[in-house]
């Protein structure tokens, strides 16, 4: 689906990603990890286009896509989600969803105004869908509420519904769990399941909460210093001595994991 | 009776430091008419003022339109600009049928502006100082300068004139650089006059702007020390201001042979007037024909102002100077006939425009001193 | 060939000329950085701040020169600096409490203390000319060269004259010595280091114990001072007109953006780039090539590569390059 | 909210705005009194009730305190309000009810200047750091108040975390975000707190670096300054504290013991993951 | 709704006020330039209410709709053509592929020579420009430069001149847009306010093209003039049989029918604008407002939007300054002042409500109105202030003289005021 090639990231002089090779398969959910400052965010943005790299490649489908704007690679079918939540905080749900597809008639200037027919089926067809999302993750009673009044979870799941809006092949989302209550986590993480079994979404996820992790993922891989350090099962990937001392450590929480 | 007339100039903008003077010298006139008790029965003049901002043509025609359908003014003393006095001329006065006597709009372009008659000036257009100025330089054989002008109708048309004029008499202009009045420095265009080089700098601007920036940058640099001066130059505070730097310098300047210009020194001084302020002399004139000539038609209206000025102005008719507006009315009255020499010397020609002499002056120890007038 | 004379006609006519303009602008963006540092917005108003500084400086010049004082060769004005200041600093400390704080207290956007500050330019404008009137004053005196080009001349024997006017040495110096005082105030006083922490981090300041009111008081304090100087200093220079200190605002904000706006560095650096782009790129090199060439070579043209209309054009596409290529302006970087 | 009224409406000029270091307190308006009000916790924030600016209340009668030698930790789920009431009972926003007392005084009234100046030391959630001054210059504009000597503290900083004394003379926004967090608690160690209160020292650092800091932590408590402490490395915390508070939706839910917090089945299910 | 209607109705009324107090024709002025100076707030309240776009270059775009009405309906110049239009055409054609040809260098050409190629390329394109262009430029100056010396127009109908301008600003916000949207960091602010300054720069000094600062007086209007009406017998009796004299009946006829033109095209760029706003295209540009980042994310191209928007408010600014200077009758290039043209139009747009179309033509229309008017308020005030004091007191002179600095003091106090007590506008986005 997505394979990332010997990829170099630059500020200055220094060296974010550096060298980086690794591919996430089609119809998997792949989790990212590794300690501050190894690249995963930087390695995310480059990929989704935020940012242009410096050396190597990114190929989708085969497709050489590297250094695209994000605006292209949504409409090649990558989307990608905030650790932040960016929401459209003037807008109401309902709104923040229906702006999410690409090809909509109206949002040419001239149909605007002279299409208004065209549009108004449109616009028909696109309130139902957002509707339906908003069903399927249990905020329809906000569909009016101004998105920046959401609480920061339900942002979160906002943020989640917009990729629902169009037929996504592959969802990047960093760091979903951070700052959100373990209830409403496992809401997400169940979400997830389900685009991931019943539609066919490609996931790439970056996450500090292994056990999060553990429930998701499949394949892990590993950064550190701007390369991949390695890659494999949750099983295996804490066993693994040189992620144990880059990044997992052995104070007292990952003892108490590792040991059960 | 009241009979209004409109005062337009620029009492915010660019020019502003010039009008106050301006307005005082055109109010005066105005004041000295109503004083002679020998006005139209019962009627007294009434300046009203309006902004003319020199450069909002937009807000100028709104101030006019407001002084001609609300105020009633019968004519209007102004504008000053070229740029406002053409809109506020087509406008308002050409469709009210409002005579406007301008004090200061010197620009060529103005003699072709379709005026149905209604328009006049006291300043002689450019084309014409053009000329006179490049005669100077002849007979002081000068022949080769580089011109600076203030970047406006003005001083562009100036520069124009004097330079067709100039090279037909042979001469060679070895730059002409405008400048930006009110700008932040002129290091640039000194700096380019002087590598151009020439053995004077002709410096078509005004005193209290860019020109007198000009002339500085000039003297301090040591690009110029000898001056060729356009009537926008003339003042007193040039000389304050520079002392004897520009000593040797000379320049022309519209004004009248003989006693006119020094009696309006008199009568503005008395009334606490800065007479040598630019276009004060022009505005006095302006203001005193509109009253002339509606003394002549014998009614404050539009029509009589329109129809007698170019009679009252010029010959034949006993002269007029400033201080002697009674006389004159006096003489009207008696059915006598005038001319209005005034503090210019008016004589209206053509169109309606000044013919204007001029004086050519020298500065000699920190002073204006007449050489001849042409 | 005669380099001596055409460097001296160089010097004379752009390098002096410029330095001076330099340090003018210099001086100005200074201030317009450091309000866009601390407080985090481009001041509209500032030229209309300096007109108000340079007007009290004004009035006070002659009320000196009334009662006979005088610097004998130095221009008493500078005696007037200090109310100048005084007046400047009553005048934005007293915007500040009025106006300005409101909107900081409310947490505004900074772009909306932008649209404000063109309210204050208006007010401002109409407060300058309501006191002192729209007109040119001349407040200069003193010695006004420290090098006449004619005695240049006479001194030297050479064909070319450099001129060093008294305000242009003042101006270069006394920018010099406001800059190094401000730098040395900034980096090693706990107040200043209190107003780069303020504006670094807002919130962390107020934690570390920083009373923001006091930082803000200083910044517009040594504002009212930066632009009283600059203003004075021009005025000296030129002449004292309302109208042209709304002017200067183009040009002040160049520099400040060109050196890297909420630099002072930045602010030295740009106003030297505006005023030499200005006057070297519009100069006629003819003169110079003329001495600097063989005789059989000497240009018959100007050498102008563009003319002195377009000097602001200039400084406008050099500014536009530099953002291109170093997209924070010439320092970028540290702020403040 | 206020930012709606006076928004930007998404310009994001350059020439215009400077976008750093703005600030978004609603801090205690300077100028307030003190009085006495003995007895109780060292430290102690009172059924605060209070929001931002004039947005809905985000506190709900929130009660939080630590007393002389201890650590408290505060622990709930996302936008319970735990950074809010650190930042009330520092004077960061201002209380609608409820008061703030340290050392016997009440000091609901002053502002966060004045609480500096107080003995309190407070380090953020987030941007607690200086990022264009030096690593030195952030310590120094910790000690900002004091007017005595401050370089023995700035040794015994240095002692504690050895790092900052090889990089003191870099920018602090050039560090690694570990290294940030040790600045964070330098610069408020450096006011020499008599109550020092940490917002997520720990949060977004890998496990390596979070234990270290949470060594560093117990050792300044080991020095006698009581600590007043947000987590959401719950379980880890927890383990070190005397005290712990559970917030939920600007409340207190749950209080007690570290230990006992940590054995309420109920507790470990809906906040600590299970 | 109601708020909306009662602030409209409160405008009506006082420019219905001006007719009944002053006169009809100052009524109908203020109107005029009313409907005008809404249209160019329409214009920066698309930039800046819509996509938060800071636009301080409102001047040079105003002009360039005031040139767009000299080029197309001032009678060509066929000796001046003659003498050098070809030529200059040729030379400006030669520039344009000298800056596309120094772009393309630079996209094309490796790391280590493109600076010295794009440098060369430039520098020797720029010679040879003003080789081919100069003498051009000196021929046609030179065919009577006090009547003429530049090209001349297309002598077309001047309301052409409307849309032509509208294009004409829109194709140099193009340009200006894709460099200043273009830098890394966002620096629409000085390059606008630098922009601006050259176009009125050139347009001063560039005498080939529309005579610079010796300015086009004389422009077609759209609408008939008034000494033909009153030389017009049937007209002369309309007027009569209304009560009205030829002169007052023919002024008003005129000015009415510019009210009607101008309100016609700010009727239908209001529903334009509105239609606009209220579709997905304008939920679009919420959202790009809202969060940009996420809004390209969810595959909207930014910076094309801001562009398209900045072209469009642009547009709008170049065709209301060609409505301008159609009802000026004029070109005079140093008329154009950026306290005026820009900061004032500002001020229409904050005053009046940002991002709410209908605030902004309200501000267009209440700020022209104070514009005018705050100069015989301020004169009646002054008067009432000074009427207890002696007659030739200094202070009464100094306050009189003051009184005309009183007009941007006010307007300064008022936009100080609503930003504080309506922040967010009198008719605010909803
Ligand atoms: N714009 C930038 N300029 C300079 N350095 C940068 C920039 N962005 C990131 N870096 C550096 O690149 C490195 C990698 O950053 P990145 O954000 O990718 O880390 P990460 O793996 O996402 O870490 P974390 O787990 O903390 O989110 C860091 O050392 C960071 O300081
Ligand atoms: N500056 C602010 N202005 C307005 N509302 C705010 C502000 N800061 C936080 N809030 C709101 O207050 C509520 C509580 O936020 P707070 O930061 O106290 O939560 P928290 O418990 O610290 O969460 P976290 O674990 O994510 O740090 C949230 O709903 C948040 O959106
Ligand atoms: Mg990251
Ligand atoms: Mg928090």
């Amino acid at each position: 689906m997505i394979r990332v090639e010997n990829l170099h990231r630059h500020f200055g002089g220094f060296r974010a990603v550096d060298g980086a090779s690794l591919e996430i398969a089609k119809g998997s959910i792949t989790g990212l990890v590794g300690p501050n400052g190894a690249g995963k965010t930087t390695l995310f943005n480059v990929v989704a286009g935020a940012l242009a790299p410096t050396s190597g490649r990114v190929l989708m489908d085969g497709e050489d896509v590297s250094g695209l704007p994000p605006h292209e690679l949504f409409h090649k079918g990558l989307l990608r989600t905030f650790q932040i939540a960016h929401e459209f905080s003037s807008m109401s749900c309902r709104e923040n969803l229906m702006m999410v597809p690409g090809s909509q008639s109206g949002e040419s200037l001239w149909n605007a105004i002279f299409g208004r027919g065209r549009i108004a089926q449109e616009e028909a067809a696109l309130l139902k869908k957002a509707d339906e999302v908003l069903d399927f993750l249990t905020i329809s009673h906000l569909k009016d509420e101004k998105a920046g009044n959401l609480s920061g979870g339900q942002k979160k799941l906002l943020e989640l519904g917009r990729t629902m809006m169009v037929d996504a092949k592959i969802v990047f989302l960093d760091e979903v769990g951070a700052g959100v209550n373990r209830t409403l986590l496992n809401t997400i993480g169940d979400a997830i399941l389900r685009l991931n079994q019943e539609r066919g979404y490609t996931f790439c996820m970056i996450e500090h909460d292994m056990d999060f992790i553990g429930r998701l993922c499949d394949p892990v891989i590993v950064m550190a210093e701007g390369k991949v350090l390695a890659e494999g099962t949750v099983e295996e990937i804490k066993s693994n001595e040189a992620v144990i001392e880059a990044y997992l450590g052995t104070g007292l929480k990952n003892k108490e994991m590792i040991g059960g | 009776d009241e009979a209004k007339i409109g005062v337009i100039l620029g009492f915010t903008g660019p020019i502003e430091s010039l009008t106050p003077s301006m307005a005082g010298s055109a109010e005066l006139a105005l004041a000295e008419i109503n004083e002679s008790g020998n006005f139209l029965e019962n009627v007294t003049l009434v300046p009203v003022r309006a902004d003319s901002t020199c450069i909002d043509s937009a807000a100028a025609t709104a101030a006019a339109e407001r002084l001609v359908t609300t105020d009633g003014v019968v004519a209007i003393m102004g504008a000053d600009c070229s740029g406002v006095t053409g809109a506020v001329l087509s406008n308002v006065a050409v469709p009210n049928g409002v005579p406007m006597i301008s004090p200061s709009a010197t620009s060529p372009a103005l003699s072709a502006a379709e005026d149905n008659g209604l328009f006049f000036r006291t300043s002689p257009s450019d084309a014409r100082q053009g000329e006179v100025l490049a005669g100077i330089l002849g007979e002081r054989g000068i022949s080769s300068v580089a011109v600076t002008y203030t970047n406006n109708d003005y001083g562009k048309g100036f520069a124009d004139a004097f330079e067709a004029a100039f090279k037909d008499a042979g001469g060679e202009i070895t730059l002409a650089a405008p400048h930006e009045d009110g700008k932040a420095d002129y290091s640039a265009e000194v700096g380019a006059l002087a590598s151009a080089g020439g053995d004077a700098l002709v410096v078509l601007g005004y005193s209290d702007q860019g020109g007198k920036g000009m002339i500085q940058a000039s003297l301090d640099t040591g690009a110029f020390d000898t001056f060729a001066l356009g009537d926008g130059m003339y003042s007193d505070a040039l000389l304050a201001d520079l002392g004897s730097d520009i000593d040797g310098s000379f320049g022309s300047v519209p004004w009248a042979e003989g006693e006119g210009a020094e009696k309006f020194k008199a009568v503005a001084e008395a009334a606490g007037v800065n007479s040598e302020s630019s276009y004060t002399r022009e505005s006095y004139d302006a203001a005193a024909l509109i009253a002339l000539a509606m003394a002549k038609g014998g009614e404050p209206s539009s029509a009589a102002v329109a129809a007698n000025i170019l009679d009252v102005a010029n010959a034949p008719g006993e002269p007029i100077l400033p201080g002697e507006l009674g006389k004159a009315l006096e003489v009207l009255k008696a059915g006598g006939d005038i001319d209005y020499v005034g503090a210019t010397n008016v004589e209206l020609i053509g169109p309606g425009e000044a013919a204007g002499t001029y004086r050519y002056y020298e500065i000699k120890d920190g002073a204006f001193e007449t050489v001849s007038f042409k | 060939m005669d380099f001596l004379n055409a460097f001296v006609a160089l010097a004379n006519f752009v390098i002096v000329p410029a330095l001076a303009y330099g340090s003018q602008l210099a001086l100005g963006a200074l201030g317009v950085t450091l309000i866009y540092a601390i407080l985090r917005f481009s001041n509209f108003a500032h030229g209309d701040t300096m007109a108000w500084g340079t007007m009290c400086a004004v009035l006070a010049t002659w009320g000196l020169q009334a009662a006979g004082v005088s610097l004998g060769p130095l221009p008493t004005a500078l005696l007037a600096i200090p109310v100048g200041i005084a007046g400047a600093a009553v005048l934005v400390l007293a915007t500040d409490r009025v106006v300005y704080r409101f909107y900081r207290a409310q947490k505004a956007k900074p772009v909306i203390l932008v649209i404000v500050s063109m309210g204050i330019m208006f007010v401002y404008n109409g407060l300058t000319r309501f006191v002192i009137g729209p007109d040119d004053q001349n407040f200069a005196d003193g010695e006004r060269f420290l090098i006449s080009a004619r005695d240049f001349k006479a001194m030297t024997g050479l064909d070319e004259g450099l001129a060093i006017k008294t305000t242009q040495a003042l101006t270069v110096v006394v920018a010099l010595i406001t800059v190094s005082l401000l730098f040395w105030f900034l980096n090693r006083t706990r107040t200043g280091k209190s107003m780069r922490a303020y504006s670094d981090n807002e919130d962390l300041a107020l934690l570390s114990g920083i009373n923001p009111e006091r930082v803000v008081t200083v910044t517009w304090l040594i504002v009212a001072a930066l632009a009283t100087i600059a203003g004075v200093l021009y005025g000296l220079d030129k002449s004292f007109k309302p109208f042209t200190y709304f002017q200067l605002l183009l040009p002040i904000f160049a520099a400040a953006i060109v050196g890297g706006i909420g630099n002072p560095l930045g602010a030295i650096a740009g106003g030297f780039v505006i005023a030499f782009s200005e006057v070297g790129i519009t100069y006629a090199w003819k003169k110079f090539l003329t001495y600097f060439l063989p005789e059989s070579m000497a240009p018959d043209g100007l050498v102008q590569l563009l003319s002195t209309d377009y000097k602001f054009a200039v400084s406008f596409v050099i500014l536009v390059i530099v953002l291109l290529f170093r997209p924070t302006g010439l320092f970028k970087g540290q702020t403040i | 909210m206020s930012g709606e009224t006076y928004g930007d409406r998404g310009n994001k000029d350059r020439s215009i705005t400077n976008p750093a270091g703005m600030g978004t307190a609603m801090p205690v308006k300077p100028g307030g009194h003190a009085h006495p009000a003995p007895g109780g916790p060292f430290l102690i924030g009172e059924a605060m009730t209070g929001g931002y600016g004039k947005g809905a209340d985000i506190l709900h009668g929130c009660t939080i305190a630590v007393e002389r030698g201890e650590i408290a930790v505060i622990v709930g789920p996302n936008g319970a309000g735990k950074s809010t009431a650190m930042k009330a009972v520092f004077g960061m926003l201002d209380l609608r009810s409820g008061s703030v007392r340290l050392d016997g005084e009440d000091i609901t009234a002053l502002s966060p200047q004045d609480r500096v100046k107080r003995g309190m030391g407070f380090v953020p959630q987030v941007r607690n750091i200086f990022p264009s001054m030096t690593v030195e210059e952030n310590l120094e504009m910790g000690a900002f108040i004091r007017k005595d000597d401050f370089r023995q503290t700035m040794e015994q900083v240095y002692t504690l975390f050895p790092i900052l004394r090889d990089k003191r003379k870099q920018a602090a926004g050039e560090l690694s975000g570990g290294q940030r967090q040790q600045v964070a608690v330098g610069r408020a160690l450096m006011t020499r707190p008599k109550v020092l209160m940490l917002d997520e020292p720990t949060a977004g650092v890998s496990p390596i670096v979070m234990d270290e800091l949470f060594d560093r932590i117990l050792e300044v408590a080991r020095t006698g300054i009581p600590i007043l402490m947000v987590e959401q490395n719950a379980r880890q915390a927890l383990e070190i504290a005397d005290k712990g508070y559970v917030l939920v939706q600007g409340g207190n839910a749950f209080t007690g013991t570290g230990k006992e917090l940590l054995a309420d089945p109920d507790v470990r299910r809906s906040f600590l993951g299970g | 709704m109601t708020r909306t209607i009662g602030l409209f109705a409160l405008v009506a009324a006082l420019i219905l006020g001006t007719g009944f107090l002053q006169s009809w024709n100052s009524a109908l002025i203020i109107l005029n330039m009313g409907l005008v100076s809404a249209i160019m707030a329409l214009g920066v309240n698309l930039q800046w209410g819509l996509a938060g776009l800071f636009n301080v270059g409102v001047m040079g775009f105003v002009a360039v709709g005031g040139l767009a009405v000299v080029l197309v309906s001032m009678a060509p110049v066929p000796e001046a053509w003659d003498a050098g239009g070809p030529r200059v055409i040729g030379a400006i054609l030669f520039g344009i592929a000298v800056v596309v040809a120094a772009v393309l260098a630079w996209k094309k050409l490796g790391t280590g020579v493109r600076g010295w190629a794009v440098a060369a390329i430039t520098l020797v394109g720029f010679f040879l420009y003003r080789a081919l262009l100069d003498p051009a430029v000196d021929a046609i100056e030179a065919v009577n430069p006090a009547a003429t010396g530049y090209l001349g127009g297309l002598g077309l109908p001047v309301l052409l001149a409307w849309p032509v301008g509208g294009v004409m600003a829109a194709g140099v916000a193009w340009a200006i847009g894709k460099t200043a949207l273009g830098l890394r960091s966002d620096y629409l602010a000085i390059a606008t306010l630098g922009i601006a300054e050259i176009i009125i720069a050139v347009l001063k000094n560039e005498d080939w093209l529309a005579r610079g600062v010796k300015n086009v007086i004389g422009l077609p209007r759209p609408v008939p003039y008034e000494i033909d009406l009153q030389a017009d017998p049937g007209f002369v009796e309309t007027a009569g049989s209304l009560g009205l004299d030829a002169t007052t009946a023919s002024t008003l006829a005129v000015k009415l029918g510019y009210s009607l033109l101008f309100t016609a095209v700010l009727v239908v760029l209001l529903i334009l604008a509105q239609l606009a706003l209220k579709s997905p295209w304008g939920r679009m540009m919420r959202a790009i407002r809202d969060n940009e980042t996420a809004a390209e994310a969810m595959g909207k191209d930014v910076t094309r939007r801001h562009l398209q928007i900045f072209v469009l408010g642009c547009a709008l600014c170049g065709m209301a300054g060609a409505m301008m200077t159609t009802l000026d009758g004029q070109l005079t290039p140093g008329t154009y002042q950026p306290l005026r043209y820009t900061f004032l139009v500002w001020v229409m747009v904050i005053v009046g409500g940002s991002g709410n179309n209908l605030g902004a033509v309200l501000g267009g229309f209440l700020i022209w109105f104070l514009w005018v008017q705050v100069e015989p308020m301020g004169q009646f005030a002054m008067n009432l202030i000074t009427s207890g004091m002696s007659e030739g007191s200094a202070v009464k002179a100094h306050l009189q003289d003051s009184v005309q600095h009183m007009r941007l003091l006010t307007m300064g106090v008022i936009l100080l005021l609503v930003l504080r007590f309506a922040p967010r506008g009198l008719l605010p986005e909803k």
